[in-house]
């Protein structure tokens, strides 16, 4: 299974991540997710949240789930990418793409990820108000 | 009567956890043998309010997630911090 | 619900439905669903794939599944592209996006929309094998 | 003896069953008040190669599908096809 993992403060740019996709002849399904900050958090109106993440702890709590899902799932490729830093509303902070050949291994293998992410990759986020 | 040996710890508080303690991290001497469970207790005497979080607080030697029972070594990086966000 | 259905035999251009997307503050999350035309179909090497579609009726169905859909889940927008005609090896033959305030939702509805489709809309394919 | 009233009907082929009945829509008249499922009994007799493939087959009329019973009317289009394959 390939992967490939970005950890980054620059915007999200999911056109030139769809144009970078390479697959192989025997895939059939791709599913992407994109989580985007929204612009209400806990009842106040937010403009953005400031993601503080550990970097290094980070990269290895992904790396486990993604080794939990190869044995798993017959994947192909997975990408991910989460913003650091400041997100303004309506921008996304997470994008991940799950190409298999068909689509019940990449619907499931996505959502396990986010869910897995979500327990156990070190990153908080903190709402800026303004 | 000799002291206990020592061992030498780094504490890294992330989140919420850098801002009540007003650090991001400190060194810590804990016996030689200690857990992770008592190092957790000797911080949260130390930071009062981590104790209010101690509950939900998750911790991690090195980049791993360990359970309190896991027996620390000199020069181990130890990471608390509250439940993840990530998303 | 907003929705926009596309039937074409044009190319699907991922990246520029990804730039045109617009979605409101209180949206977080947004699933896509690309659906490749794979190099075997039923032990065969194949080319691409003829897609046939009765346009009028896949477009009523489209409909009817889409306002399912919304009495069903809370989804801010559905797009949907179907290629028709000949569309090759690798290339998609659908692409899906469903936009709602969070991902449990928008995944379960992408899911149940494709599921549907595949009972509901005529559309079928021919295997080109040269 | 008056012969019962009939109503005039198009009947579409899509996909294989185009192939099958070397057609892609033919003209077929039936008695007032028949119903889908006697139309395509009607079709079935002078197509009968669409016979073997009777249990699979999805009918509409017009940009619905119907049942069985569906009480036909004169100049309803309908389509026969077989299962749907879309995505």
């Amino acid at each position: 299974m390939k992967t490939k993992l970005t950890l980054s403060p620059d915007p999200i740019d999911e056109a030139a991540l769809a144009k970078a996709r390479s697959i192989s002849d025997g895939m059939g399904a791709v599913v992407t997710f994109s989580g985007v900050v929204r612009g209400r958090e806990n009842e106040a109106t937010i403009t953005s949240i400031d993601y503080e993440s550990f970097d290094d702890m980070a990269k290895r709590q992904f790396e486990l789930i993604f080794t939990e899902i190869e044995q798993r799932w017959p994947i192909e490729s997975i990408r991910l990418v989460h913003r650091t830093g400041i997100v303004p509303v309506n921008e996304p902070s997470l994008w991940v793409e799950v190409v298999a050949a068909h689509r019940a291994e990449a619907f499931d293998a996505c959502q396990h990820l986010i869910d897995q992410m979500k327990l156990r990759v070190p990153i908080w986020k903190k709402p800026i108000v303004t | 009567m000799q002291s206990k040996p020592h061992i030498k710890l780094t504490v890294r508080f992330w989140s919420y956890f850098a801002d009540v303690t007003g650090c991001r991290e400190t060194a810590i001497e804990a016996e030689a043998g200690s857990t992770l469970g008592q190092l957790h207790d000797l911080v949260c005497k130390q930071f009062p309010k981590l104790a209010e979080a101690r509950n939900s607080t998750l911790k991690a030697v090195g980049l791993d997630y360990q359970d309190d029972d896991f027996v620390l070594s000199d020069g181990d990086e130890v990471s608390l911090f509250p439940p993840v966000q990530g998303g």
